[in-house]
């Protein structure tokens, strides 16, 4: 198949849910080294309250979308309240009048989530966060539209660069949030953010795939 | 872990409860929205109809910041944020709305990346709704940042001054203008520094944040363990003091002859008599270098957690902020005649 | 030992001088005399003349106690000792005099062997110079000995109680017996027990003075570590609350319908936090069991350096001891309006 | 020879001063166990203060005993200052008009110490307290006397004695004293007062055989 029916959003979330739940301790290390190790209680939280708010009831992807991210925005605060909430708001916006998500409206959703960040973070790449796994995913499924690639392979590709940028923030210095001010000591260590950003897009893709290939 | 609680992660809504039970006399929980359950504390006659509202919030763990400076003469509401973690836009919205005498909110915070997201979200909010609010974004933490950078520079102990001169201000019959124009002073005016001696676990993390090796000392150490600008070996109380008073005196700078307020607050674990010899020691160093001492502070007054360590906040006073640092409060953490 | 000192042996003095230096407005010291220094602290005006004089004293290392507690409607004077050593004979003689105003002195200390040794000597000199002294010794801390050995327990935070009404008693212009029978009654009226869940650590002796096991609390624990009734396991914040509980309402024993004040206070070094979630878990209980909080203290009242875990105390109460709780008070440790 | 100057105090003194700072920690380690651990620094203190206020000055025993006393008693507070302040000052009492201390004077001083302690607490032998160090010792002396022993002898048995009777604290349950509310618990540690006691009485000793011997 060549896209994913709007409708069915409750398995892919779940998997995003289940795959923060299953990192929880390990975002919570890496957010140890070099910010307040809260990382992974944050977002197990959030996500974990959006589980128990969806039950065993069905979802389209853009209003599951959406409530994660009103649950994000609403009930865990810190900076991933608003990040995350603004992510997958923006993600939904763009995917609200859509039956059939197919690659190039996938990548417009990402997009719309990247300029939605950039809107309210001014972190870009390059400064150690979130944004070093987001953006070179967005440029990843930019280039396999643009290439006419198939949407299993162009989020196999996805996943790939989510995981190279992820990989790339460990030899970055911070320039924002809490470990910003650690200077020159902040390298050597991967991002929180980028860490669960990786984790997030790659169990998307994962649950994406697997209905594609259904 | 050897610590009292029950779930980890009800933590602050089982001090909360507590919290306003122990002090029903100053304060009240406000809770209005579905969105957040938790609500707000709010000062026992908030809000005060013509009175500007005055509003913090901030992450928990820093006890008695932020909710024990509600009361009277001190913050109108607090919105409440999980260990170390900004609140929600939802919190601060609430606070304001809690706060909100009708002539405007002044919301009094430190500089996070997400207490600035949340609070800009709340702004926007609170504008459709018609409540005017405008910030104080306190950055006194001298090593956070380099000085030319001071809009980077993080918010520590030296809130309490702000709180204590914009609720002052406002209790004083200021307008929203004149409110902001005070507490941005009060905290221009102030000049912090940490040292952090031992780290401090999240409760629901179960092992320590960071790493402070027995025998040092972390130098610029923020609130949430943030690392400083220097580890060394652990010096004596006159040493420290000596460190602190240079880095926050040649930063502002203050000079011989001006008249200060010096708060010197414990970071969770340091008996508090051991803040009383540090302390003594400051005030030695500030004398020698001309610069009066009009009111002082010393106690637990913004933690984190069960870290050891302390901070130093000093505040160039003049007559204004001294008739507003004069003022009688009384809140659970700041309690003066 | 990662703590803020200089010399281990002038920390008390040292303490003292920051102490004294920070709290001018409701402290002085008080030096007559070669033999002892360190002289005492007394209230800013003290003695009154013509009011009972209130003095208190102790071993240091429990701040607020002992000063802490000196001031407006609370101690006249208070002495002090070394970390957890009983102050001199001649220390408690000089307190007696920066307290007399003519009208007798409460010596209202707790029940440890140096001090009652050390009071009963400075009484004895203070005959001499015909000042009336009486005492009342408080003896709160219900696992410290059987109940029908009463005379042999130990005071701990239940002092506050003790000091709290008969500073009112003597403010309010009640003769030496009619304050010394406030204060027997609060804390004749008094239980109090604690949880400790780390050691503490003398600075001068550099290592933890005992050992409570990771994963283990000990129950009944003294405010110097002196060793329980029961070591076992940690346990949730409920359940440590429903132990402290039934200790101090079946010992007294509470029954339903009493109006009682409650105070909970930190031995140090645990997150303030965590004091209002385990206050939270208390108050539920006593209101399961009928009894009435009328008034509650949560916070670091009665330490033991940095020792964790708790304390809780409470005070049955009638007309009279509500009167006088609820008196203003202005000192360090205990300011209330 | 068979009695002390009484004038050549000093030298025993700064034996008791020097044997309490050997034993500073020692002592510390024991009140440690069952009790606050500050014994050790608070003899320590105490007596170094003295040995401040003596200088290189000469002192005959009586009025060292009394002045080691008094600063006990106004300067380490505690239990210690009243209860050795107690020991000290009545010893000298009873040897203030004397010229020669000699085995029954010595005796009296001893028994006059025991006797103003129990003016003030309310210990016995077997309750685990330094009682349990000087009624043998007591005890030793007067038997010594009875029977005519030499100085120097009846000084080694009273050490004997003490040491016998400290090592016995070790098999008592503490009655009196921060220890006392362990109750069983306390079984099986020495009594600190006890071990102090022990320390300052062979020193006191071993002071007075110097003098005798040479
Ligand atoms: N100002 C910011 N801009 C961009 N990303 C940020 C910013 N602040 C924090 N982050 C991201 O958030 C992550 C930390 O998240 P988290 O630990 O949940 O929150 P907090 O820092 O408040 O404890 C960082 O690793 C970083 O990727
Ligand atoms: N009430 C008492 N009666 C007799 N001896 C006592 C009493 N209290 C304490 N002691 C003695 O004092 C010793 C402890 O002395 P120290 O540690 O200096 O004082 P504190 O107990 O005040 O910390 C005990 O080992 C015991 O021998
Ligand atoms: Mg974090
Ligand atoms: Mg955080
Ligand atoms: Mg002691
Ligand atoms: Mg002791």
């Amino acid at each position: 198949m060549s896209s994913i029916k709007n409708l069915n959003g409750r398995d892919i979330l779940l998997s995003m849910v289940h795959a923060i739940q299953e990192n929880k301790q390990y975002l919570g290390d890496v957010d140890g080294l070099i910010g307040d190790g809260d990382h992974g209680m944050n977002m197990n939280k959030g996500f974990t309250l959006y589980e128990q708010q969806l039950g065993d009831k069905e979802t389209s992807l853009s209003d599951g979308l959406f409530d994660l991210g009103t649950v994000l925005m609403n009930k865990i605060g810190g900076s991933m309240g608003p990040i995350y909430g603004t992510i997958f708001m923006e993600m939904s916006d763009a995917s609200l009048d859509a039956d059939e998500i197919t690659l190039p409206l996938f990548k417009n959703m990402m997009e719309a989530a990247l300029e939605g960040l950039y809107g309210i973070i001014d972190a870009r790449p390059g400064d150690k966060t979130l944004v070093d796994t987001l953006y070179p995913a967005v440029e990843s499924l930019k280039a396999s539209v643009e290439t006419g690639k198939d949407f299993v392979q162009a989020l196999e590709d996805m996943k790939a660069a989510a995981e190279k940028g992820k990989d790339s923030t460990k030899d970055m210095v911070a320039k924002y949030g809490r470990s910003s001010r650690l200077g020159e000591r902040s390298r050597g260590v991967l991002d929180a953010g980028a860490t669960s950003c990786c984790v997030i897009l790659k169990a998307m893709a994962d649950g994406m795939i697997h209905q594609l290939k259904n | 872990m050897q610590r009292i609680l029950n779930n980890p992660d009800n933590i602050v809504d089982e001090m909360l409860e507590g919290f306003v039970n122990c002090h029903g006399d100053i304060v009240k929980r406000v809770i209005t929205n579905d969105d957040n359950p938790r609500g707000v504390v709010a000062a026992k006659d908030a809000p005060i109809a013509g009175k500007v509202g005055i509003v913090t919030g901030g992450g928990s763990g820093h006890k008695p910041a932020f909710v024990g400076y509600v009361g009277k003469n001190m913050c109108d509401a607090a919105a409440v944020g999980e260990i170390f973690s900004s609140p929600t836009a939802t919190a601060f919205l609430d606070a304001f709305r809690a706060a909100n005498g009708g002539k405007g909110v002044a919301c009094l915070y430190g500089n996070y990346s997400g207490d600035n997201m949340n609070v800009k979200m709340a702004i926007k909010m609170a504008k459709r709704e018609g409540i005017e609010v405008k910030t104080v974004v306190a950055n006194d933490d001298v090593c956070s940042a380099p000085k030319d950078q001071r809009e980077k520079r993080r918010g520590v102990a030296g809130e309490i001054f702000m709180w204590k001169c914009g609720a002052a201000k406002a209790a004083k019959g200021g307008n929203l203008d004149e409110v902001i124009a005070a507490a941005q002073k009060a905290i221009d005016n102030t000049r912090s520094v940490g040292i952090g001696l031992t780290p401090c676990t999240l409760p629901a993390v179960g092992h320590p944040n960071f790493e402070i090796k027995e025998g040092t000392m972390e130098v610029g150490i923020g609130h949430h363990g943030e690392p400083g600008v220097e580890v060394c070996p652990i010096e004596n109380a006159a040493n420290m003091a000596k460190r602190m008073v240079d880095l926050v005196v040649n930063d502002y700078p203050f000079t011989s002859g001006d008249e200060v307020a010096v708060l010197v607050s414990g970071l969770g674990a340091t008996p508090v008599m051991e803040l009383y010899v540090l302390f003594n020691e400051i005030a030695k160093i500030l004398d020698c270098r001309g610069i009066k001492v009009y009111r002082s502070y010393v106690g637990n007054y913004f933690t984190s957690l069960e870290m050891m360590g302390a901070t130093l906040s000093v505040m160039k006073l003049d007559d204004e902020l001294k008739e507003l640092l004069d003022l009688e409060a009384y809140s659970m953490g700041f309690k003066q005649l």
